[in-house]
């Protein structure tokens, strides 16, 4: 059967070229950069280097890159540790409705310690407003966290503005980066963001390590307690073979991001335009900004999970919008978020390209998906056809 | 997380649909929640003539569950007596397909409802007719 | 130059058999698990397989198994998680002076929180005393905390006895094994532990994965919030991979424990009384129960760190005894523990052998060490030579 | 962590050992802390009859930037005058090891302080004799 993978999203299959950076430090150059020996400082310069690296794609300085086990880590790191630290000077977090779960849900929990959060509303294009913003940011308010691009509908948030905003007011700024790290270009500085997180499984790296940037001079708590590596911020044995591919995934990504992206849209819009043939059909969010590989769609009258599963059934992986464990009942927030009424919710199909992907996938997808929406339609009461 | 029996059943769904001039309906569920049944059945009596489920469709809307125990359920309880259909179990169903994930035992109990519903319909039709 | 890597304790080299199991799970079957299309169920099915697998070698529940970023993160979520999740019970927490860092800080960061904890003493030879641990065991103890073996001095803690005296009590028992598993044979059940740690690159797996066993029914907190993945205990993308990889090597290293601990204990002693012939030298730690791999010694008038860099320029790779990225200035609190004097602590060196390790690599440290101490001893004003 | 230089300087200290009847002994540090250093000078007259150190060993217990900044002095102050040797800033010995980790800072102020206390000998014998 043919295989055509959709869900770059979710995560992406580690690149060759990424493994075969990885592979001298699997069994090689295996010591523990904690290790004064030889063996030790092969992998503290390895690591060094690669944090190095990673710094310079974001504009950073190397001691403002903190490896951490992923995106998840990162997010908790930079709320739970900037708000705890910076307890003294308020208690205000403000961040967005259509945020990731790792952020959400470490919102929600800094909530019961005593934080007061408050949640941006986003506009029916899948946006936050800078005029919203203003209003949220207060006197009191520590952080402020809005994603860079929404993992499922892909918009892409007017960061620069919003750091530029928070600048003003002494606030410190957060971007949960992991659906644009190695998509789209980034440039702390430029972007006046104090912190942002990062998943090396979403652009062709490993998985199991991610980083958090933060500016020198922030003051973060860390999760964990330990040997204090990381400056102190995250203990625990460096994943050396992790973080050496990491940066080459970053480093690949990165050169060839201009070209990829073109590509990508060409059958993004290629992919958009012809699931719009088939009726009571929409997309979600608006097409520009938009990641180039993100195509979230709804169908009328049938359920998403359904048609992810007849689709898999002809090989082609789709989402229903996020891949979190817990398969809950509620309707994707962020489609409710953006205005969408329940049952348009619960009809929704996101397919994200990546560099693998051929147009002759895309026209395999086309193929399929009218069929599998008929079918369904066919079995489901709505819609009175 | 679905059993294997599930997924079988989900892609191969048996008494999906329709049933034109059905003796009862039964309408279940709701779009907000993103499970909606509707249950066809027709009447008729056995040798000892009492009422039975001679055919049943039912139409869904909803995820892999809801789709798998309707078709279920519909299996299960056809040729049944009305009396006995009543009294399945929605542990029945469940087990028929091997289990299903606790977020989605609501929908055995779904697929039941909109049976009883249907029923409820076919009686009160009867008795106005009577 | 002969390259004799003796530092096992601080990481292994990846066995190739595991990175062979690892393989398919970077490039090919690389879904998240959280996906529900086939290359998610593949990755999902991958995972619970391992699960399965671990809980089997430790005898273990596979519902009872979370797969953390590392022993750092399992002894983390152990102690701060129980410790949250329990304090209607009361606020003491026991563990002992020679724990890991990743215990001792994270204790320190609980009464912080007003928590109270206490540390058990060791005895000369290098253990915890079980007269002493019904003195520390308190009605409002919520939790006790000891290592199975210590990771500088190997030797091994009488748990099962340590974890009785706990359930008679009531309290929660948890044990870093970080270096036991996959080297000791460990029956939860058997040995009354409720909570036990665990890393993969200790045991010849990857480096960036671990575990933490949870006796089904414990009350625990999570560190990090979002998609609720490990029955909501960690949340991020399952690294797979990592987890297959771990997986292999327990499987691996259970199997060829007994065979491998009879051969390692053999060069270990044999390595321990060569060096114990070099004049003004000792043994940290008594020899049985020890890790069958570790060689803790001490050298009079010489430096540790010297003595690991001089060994490194002959390709030897020895510790002197923690791999820790904060190079403390603080004489090893494991060996001030066992009641060393602070200049005997400093003389520390630890070798710890492995799969690979031969006679003739042996044979090399016994030919090359007598000539460094002699070497640094010259140039030290102690000793009075 | 240690620098290039360090290393080398490490692997191939100068001034290391002990000088027999010298004119200036210094003991400093202590075993607890792990770092002991005994500084050892010769002292002649220049030309222009300043005291100038003409010689100097150290003896060290310590860690690898213990043994480095202890060779490093010995090198820099050879030939100094004493005046101009006791104004010797530990910056400038850390430097001249490209820098050393924070932690290890205090090994530069400790072969300083060994060097001040040599020349406190020296002088106090000195002192005694005139
Ligand atoms: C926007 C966003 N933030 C955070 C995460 C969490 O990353 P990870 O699962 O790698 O921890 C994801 C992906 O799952 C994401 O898409
Ligand atoms: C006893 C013990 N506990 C915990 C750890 C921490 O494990 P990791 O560094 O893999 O997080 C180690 C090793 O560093 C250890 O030896």
């Amino acid at each position: 059967m043919k295989h055509v993978y959709l869900d770059h999203a979710a995560t992406t299959p580690l690149d060759k070229r990424v493994l075969g950076a990885m592979k001298p430090y699997f069994s090689k150059k295996f010591g523990n950069a904690g290790s004064l020996h030889l063996f030790g400082q092969e992998a503290r310069e390895a690591v060094e280097k690669a944090r190095e690296s990673i710094a310079k794609a974001i504009n950073a300085k190397p001691e403002e890159i903190v490896f951490t086990s992923g995106g998840t880590e990162s997010d908790n790191i930079a709320l739970q540790g900037v708000m705890r630290a910076n307890k003294g000077k308020g208690k205000g977090l403000v961040t967005s409705v259509f945020e990731h779960p790792a952020v959400l849900r470490t919102a929600e929990k800094l909530e019961k310690e005593g934080f007061e959060a408050s949640y941006l509303p986003v506009t029916k294009q899948g946006f936050v407003e800078l005029q919203e913003i203003k209003k949220f940011l207060k006197k009191e308010t520590i952080l402020a966290s809005v994603m860079h691009a929404n993992n499922e509908i892909g918009t892409i948030q007017p960061i620069e503005e919003i750091g530029k905003l928070c600048r003003e007011k002494g606030i410190l700024f957060h971007s949960d980066a992991v659906q644009t790290v190695g998509k789209e270009r980034i440039d702390v500085e430029k972007m006046n963001i104090d912190l942002l997180s990062a998943s090396a499984h979403k652009f062709y790296g490993p998985k199991g390590i991610g980083f958090l940037y933060a500016k020198q001079g922030t003051k973060i708590y860390p999760l964990m307690h330990g040997g204090g590596h990381e400056n102190g911020l995250r203990s625990g044995t460096e994943n050396v073979p992790g973080i050496v591919g990491m940066e080459k995934a970053l480093e690949i990504a990165v050169k060839e991001m201009d070209e990829e992206n073109e590509k990508l849209k060409k059958l993004r819009n290629k992919l958009i335009d012809g699931c719009l043939e088939i009726k009571n059909s929409w997309l979600n969010g608006v097409r520009e900004p938009r990641l180039a590989a993100n195509a979230a769609l709804g169908f009328d009258f049938v359920e998403g999970e359904s048609m992810i599963l007849m689709l898999s059934d002809k090989g082609i992986a789709a989402s229903t919008g996020s891949a979190c464990s817990t398969k809950s009942l509620e309707p994707s927030h962020v489609l409710r978020a953006i205005g969408l009424p329940h049952v348009k919710c619960h009809g929704s199909l996101r397919f994200t390209l990546g560099r693998a992907t051929t147009e002759k996938d895309i026209d395999y997808v086309l193929e399929t998906l009218p069929g599998i929406v008929k079918r369904l339609r066919e079995i489901s009461p709505l819609g009175g056809k | 997380m679905y059993s294997k029996k599930v997924l079988e059943t989900f892609r191969n769904p048996k008494n999906i649909g329709e049933i034109k001039n059905p003796d009862g309906v039964g309408k279940i569920g709701n779009e907000k929640c993103g499970d909606v049944m509707w249950v066809y059945i027709k009447v008729s009596k056995n040798k000892r003539s009492q009422e039975i489920i001679k055919d049943i469709k039912v139409k869904t809307f909803g995820c892999v569950a809801a789709i798998s125990t309707s078709s279920v359920l519909a299996t299960i309880v056809k040729g049944m007596t009305l009396k006995d259909a009543l009294k399945i179990d929605k542990k029945q169903i469940a087990e028929e397909l091997d289990g299903l994930p606790p977020a989605k035992m609501h929908c055995s109990v779904l697929s039941m409802d909109g049976l009883r519903k249907a029923v409820e319909d076919y009686r009160n039709k009867k008795a106005k007719a009577d």
